[in-house]
């Protein structure tokens, strides 16, 4: 964890200005609450684009594909259909760290809840037949429309993970608690109410 | 004197009358006998045909021994058809005893097999010869003869001397000395005592203690008695799991008897003695076979382990203190005050005294009872009196203390049975069932067996256990469906290891041993179940299961 | 009164006879996590949080239930207690529906307290969302049974000190819940007072006030300890 | 249940409890012997238990819920129980158990069966000599040829277990 260097400095040093740090956020099953937090991160934004490259994310970047050699990517959300599942394996494999960004990616949180039911197809049944004041009908649409996984999972469930950074949202200042270290290599000290607290 | 083989052999017919050989026909082979016997009044007089308890090979029957003057012979397996030919192999020299006997021959099971002729009756020295509903039968085998002797003769310190010399251990599964617990409760502040006889007898596999019941509940209650004069308790409870209404049947009775008789109740055989004993029956809760769990059951609660300390010999029934036992060692009370503390402590080993009964089952020809002395080589039960797997195939591990216990693997059968020798190996005592498997069994499905046994029986009172366990089955799910990963082996035996430590009673505590055991000696059976290390490349490569199982995801 | 003497982790201390392993700790100033043990109610050493490891060995104690002895060496934080104490609550939100995000107790819940007390940054068994439901048929009170941990607080303090036994357990292992009456809808179980120390001493949302929304609800573990004491003293007799 | 068999056995109930003379360590064996009656314990009786005996009504369905052999549900018509002790186990009873569901079309130990037929499990009936064994309507079925699917098909016909329905 420690030794988290932008990937462009693996290269001998020299005096030009350290690379920047590329850095991931990703959007699953979630409400993009722990996005909104992260915007709250205020002028500390300012001091992060100095020292990180956003690379991809849903907030500040238009890339749809996620780039390879990524230094740290944040997850928010758990994994709930094939594209969820899909990404999570992509950014695992093109990232050097990946944190469990929120309650959804640390526990599945409110998306897991549909995991009272039994299966897609009860969720499917009551979210679009039972509940529907009129019009019912299951969406189909292979290709479009990504399957449900059987169950919501937690991130770790499916990837290895680095770093779990509860909260539902986390606070921006959990957030930037968490961030500041990595920026300089170091492991964030994820102790204590205000670090930890689910919720 | 040999297993099986009355001192003073009149001619008679003993039919075993015991759950065993009734669930093989039992009842139905002595209705015939009667009926024989009832339409060939002349010929079959002087001719006794007596129910008794376990003959011991349960596998074979139902049983019947045939005494005579000429000696015993045992059969095995016999239709009620062959209740004329019993009859006639019983009489002396009738005309038809060379036939008869003859047409029995294939029935015949042989005294001189091992699986007889190591057996070392103490606790079992009645079962199977006297009629466990007569207690005149019981009284002419000595049964009360100890009771009385200890009420007219010794002061109770004497008695807990003489039970403490004899090396007498718990014979439930703990192994605690049975002496020093009886001290325990005897030297309590002054009030009232009571004595339990613990025949909850859960583990699967384990039917010793049924027996006991079924085959002579009045050597149970003699040595209850004297356990109640030894440490001064004027109450006893017996409980008896509900699975078992043939044992509590007879035991009533007896208790019934014996009370009629004088041999409980107000001042027995003119002492100052005093005891009464009821009958309690469970309601079909493993947990209650632990000490803290069955006390509650009787007081007419959950059987909810509480945390020890204080012991139920400091204060168990409503308060008092209380002297808990099993069948078992009750039972060997008798025998121990009759030859002697030194006699008993002369058989088995340095740690474990005397000698001790096994229930022998599963993958194994001889299945039945067996009582040997204490350090009997492990293989010597198993392969030479249990005449190993039935195919001829090899012994691949050998499960004793049920699901608190563990599998012993075949290289570890010269193993001596006893107490530290069975838990250095990873399992334990336990009751004394023992259950044989062979090359077919899957260690991780065993494992997992009871792990759903322990979330079945778990009382849900504290978390390891009631939470644990579930987690634990669900690991081994993983490995029986050849799912898991190399994180799981760890997180399994991280678990395994926490449960172990935090659970509040010995059923949680002892939950991990039958993985913990398996993964000891059968790792490579854990280890060829973890499935593919998987090399996904995404997206398509790494499928989802059907059942969404999506791990397995290696950087 | 007599005293004993012990040690905790090291260090001296003394304490009336009679008392608890845990009161021994704190007399140390040593706070172990609890969740099933509260002061004024019996003692049941469930939830195996306040373990501690004798020095001389043997089998760990749950602090709250054992009986502090002289010459005792007990030690509260050791690496290996440290490990069991965060699988015991990892187990806990496992079993259990424990979604804080909109839960009546989320930021004054024992539960997340002790997460971060025993530094649960996530949970590696996996969560098994069990079928549980909620009884809101009290006109007062709510129950619901995804936050339930089982600690018997709600059993106990109506057992103990409301003395109406509204409260039991019901079923067993797994399948263990809390019950009301035959297990029927609160609200229809005469015996209940409405006097709500249940939900004074839950130590979770499971139980609270159907006023209370999300992150609302602040409960009054004391309660129990400070009504045993006035009745045991009768501290608030008239005269 | 006919007005009068209920009253009969509300006075056989408040019999029972007065042999025991309303101890209340005497629920179980009094569970034991309402279950007799009624054949499993309805709400009602437990009700006129709890109020007979002077206890909580949560302590006494928590007790009559803790332990296994009672019955809190009507019984179906038919019962079969498979033992899964070790003994079983390891002659086949696992596989043995997965028939009887296919056959009867229940699920182990969902008391509400299929209506007329419900399969449980027990631990272990001490029948380990006899093993696999499974008790049907209270007969005892013994050493059953797990691996002789016909063979074992042929004995739980004779044992009156119906087949599932062809389709």
């Amino acid at each position: 964890m420690s030794d988290l260097e932008p990937a462009g400095a693996a290269a001998p040093s020299t005096a030009e200005a350290p690379a920047k740090l590329r850095l991931a956020t990703v959007w699953l099953a979630g409400c993009s609450g722990c996005h909104m937090s992260f915007l709250d991160l205020d002028e500390f934004l300012f001091d992060l684009a100095e020292r990180a490259e956003v690379v991809f994310s849903p907030v500040a970047s238009d890339l749809k594909t996620f780039p390879e050699n990524v230094d740290l990517c944040l997850v928010e959300g758990a994994v709930a259909n094939v594209d969820n599942l899909e990404l999570a394996l992509t950014l695992r494999q093109r990232s050097r760290m990946v944190v469990s960004f929120g309650d959804c990616a640390v526990t599945a949180n409110v998306p897991g809840l549909r995991n009272l039911l039994t299966g897609p197809e009860a969720v499917l049944e009551r979210g679009y037949m039972e509940l529907a004041d009129r019009g019912a009908q299951l969406p189909h649409a292979p290709g479009i429309v990504p399957e449900l996984l059987e169950k919501v999972l937690p991130l770790h469930e499916v990837i290895p993970v680095d770093l779990y950074l509860p909260g539902c949202p986390p606070s921006a200042e959990r957030i930037r608690a968490a961030i500041e270290p990595l920026l300089h290599g170091q492991p964030p000290l994820l102790e204590g109410a205000a670090m930890l607290r689910f919720g | 004197m040999p297993v099986l083989q009355p001192e003073t052999p009149s001619r008679q017919l003993r039919c075993c009358g015991a759950s065993g050989c009734r669930s093989a026909g039992g009842e139905a082979l002595l209705a015939a006998l009667r009926t024989a016997r009832d339409a060939d009044a002349g010929a079959a007089a002087g001719l006794t045909i007596k129910p008794v308890g376990c003959l011991r090979l349960c596998g074979r029957g139902p049983l019947v021994a045939c005494d005579g003057p000429e000696g015993t012979r045992l059969y095995g397996a016999v239709p009620p058809e062959h209740a004329a030919d019993l009859l006639a192999a019983a009489r002396e020299d009738g005309p038809d005893a060379g036939v008869a006997r003859a047409a029995l021959e294939p029935h015949r099971l042989d005294l001189d097999e091992p699986f007889f002729r190591l057996q070392r009756p103490v606790v079992l020295e009645t079962c199977g010869q006297v009629d466990p509903e007569s207690i005149d039968d019981a009284f002419a085998h000595g049964a009360y003869d100890q009771l009385r002797r200890v009420l007219a003769e010794l002061t109770p310190k004497q008695v807990r001397d003489e039970v403490r010399r004899s090396g007498l251990r718990g014979r439930g599964g703990a192994g605690y000395p049975t002496g020093l617990k009886w001290d325990t409760v005897a030297l309590q502040p002054p009030g009232p005592r009571t004595v339990v006889c613990n025949a909850d007898e859960g583990d699967p596999g384990a039917f010793m203690d049924r027996s006991v019941l079924e085959s002579d509940p009045h050597r149970l209650i003699e040595g209850m008695a004297i356990a109640a004069y030894a440490v001064g308790a004027d109450h006893g409870y017996v409980y008896v799991r509900a699975e078992y209404p043939l044992a509590i049947e007879r035991l009533r009775l007896a208790l019934q008897q014996a009370r009629r008789k004088g041999v409980l109740g107000r001042g027995i055989f003119d002492s100052e003695f005093s005891l009464a004993i009821e009958v309690r029956v469970g309601a079909g809760a493993y947990v209650c076979g632990e000490e803290t769990a069955l006390l509650l059951s009787i007081q007419g609660q959950r059987g909810m382990p509480r945390p020890r300390p204080p012991y139920p010999a400091q204060s168990g029934l409503w308060g008092a203190p209380t002297l808990i036992n099993n069948v078992e060692t009750f039972s060997a009370v008798p025998a121990i005050l009759r030859e002697g503390g030194d006699w008993y402590a002369a058989m088995g080993t340095e740690g474990s005294r005397g000698t001790k009964v096994f229930a022998l089952s599963g993958a194994v020809r001889h299945t039945g009872l067996v009582e040997v002395p204490m350090g009997m080589p492990l293989r010597t039960v198993v392969e030479e009196m249990g005449g190993g797997v039935p195919d001829g195939s090899a012994v691949k591990a050998v499960q004793t203390g049920g699901p608190s216990g563990g599998c012993i693997p075949a290289e570890q059968l010269d193993t001596p049975v006893d107490y530290e020798s069975l838990l250095s190996l990873g399992s334990m005592m336990g009751s004394g069932g023992m259950v044989v498997m062979g090359e077919t069994t899957s260690m991780p499905v065993v494992a997992r067996h009871f792990m759903r046994f322990s979330v079945n029986e778990s009382c849900g009172k504290c978390v390891p256990c009631r939470a644990g366990t579930v987690q634990l089955a669900e690991l081994l799910d993983r490995f029986v469906e050849h799912r898991a990963e190399t994180a799981d082996l760890e997180r399994l035996e991280e678990l395994c290891g926490m449960v172990r430590a935090t659970s509040l009673c010995g059923l949680g505590q002892a939950a991990p041993n039958p993985v913990l055991s398996t993964l000891r000696w059968f790792r490579h059976e854990y280890e060829a179940a973890l499935r593919e290390p998987s090399h996904c490349e995404p997206p398509d490569s790494c499928t989802v299961g059907a059942d969404g199982e999506t791990r397995g995801y290696a950087p | 009164m007599s005293v004993v003497t012990l040690r905790v982790n090291g260090q001296e201390v003394a304490v009336p006879a009679g008392a608890s392993l845990l009161e021994a700790a704190r007399a140390a100033g040593v706070e172990l996590p609890t969740l099933c043990h509260l002061e004024g109610l019996t003692p049941v050493g469930a939830c195996r949080l306040c373990l501690v490891a004798s020095e001389t060995g043997g089998r760990l104690l749950p602090a709250c239930a054992t009986e502090a002895a002289e010459g005792m060496a007990i030690r509260t934080d050791t690496e290996e207690l440290q490990r069991y104490r965060r699988m015991t609550v990892e187990l806990f939100f496992a079993e259990g529906n424990h979604v804080c995000a909109f839960c009546v107790a989320n930021g004054d819940c024992e539960l997340q307290d002790v997460a971060v007390a025993v530094g649960m940054d996530h949970s590696r068994f996996p969560y098994r969302y069990p079928h549980r439901h909620v009884d809101a048929s009290h006109p007062l009170f709510a129950l619901d049974h995804h936050r339930c941990i089982l600690c018997t607080r709600c059993v106990r303090v109506c057992d103990e000190i409301e003395g109406a036994h509204v409260w039991d357990v019901a079923q067993r292992g797994s399948e263990c819940t809390i019950i009301a009456g035959l297990d029927e809808p609160w609200g229809a179980v005469e015996a209940c007072t409405s006097c709500g120390k249940c939900v004074d001493v839950c130590p979770t949302g499971a139980l609270f006030r159907k006023e209370d929304t999300t992150a609302e609800k602040h409960p009054h573990a004391e309660r129990p300890e400070q009504l045993r004491r006035a009745r045991e003293q009768q501290q608030w007799r008239n005269q | 249940m006919s007005v009068t068999t209920a009253s009969a056995a509300a006075a056989s109930l408040a019999q029972v409890v007065r042999r025991h003379g309303a101890r209340s360590d005497a629920l179980i064996e009094v569970l034991h012997q309402v279950q007799e009656i009624h054949g499993y314990l309805p709400p009602e009786a437990l009700r006129e238990v709890a109020t007979l005996m002077r206890l909580p009504l949560s302590r006494v369905y928590g007790v009559a819920s803790f332990y296994h052999l009672f019955r809190l549900e009507p019984p179906t018509d038919h019962r079969c129980a498979v033992c899964l002790g070790t003994a079983c186990f390891v002659r086949g009873a696992a596989q043995l158990a997965q028939r009887l569901e296919t056959r009867l079309g229940v699920d182990l130990d969902d008391a509400a069966g299929n209506g007329t037929w419900a399969l449980q499990h027990v631990s272990c009936l001490g029948a380990c000599g006899q093993a696999p064994v499974v008790v049907v309507d209270g007969v005892l079925l013994t050493k059953l040829p797990v691996d002789r699917r016909e063979e074992l098909e042929s004995q739980l016909d004779a044992a009156g277990i119906p087949r599932p329905p062809t389709v």
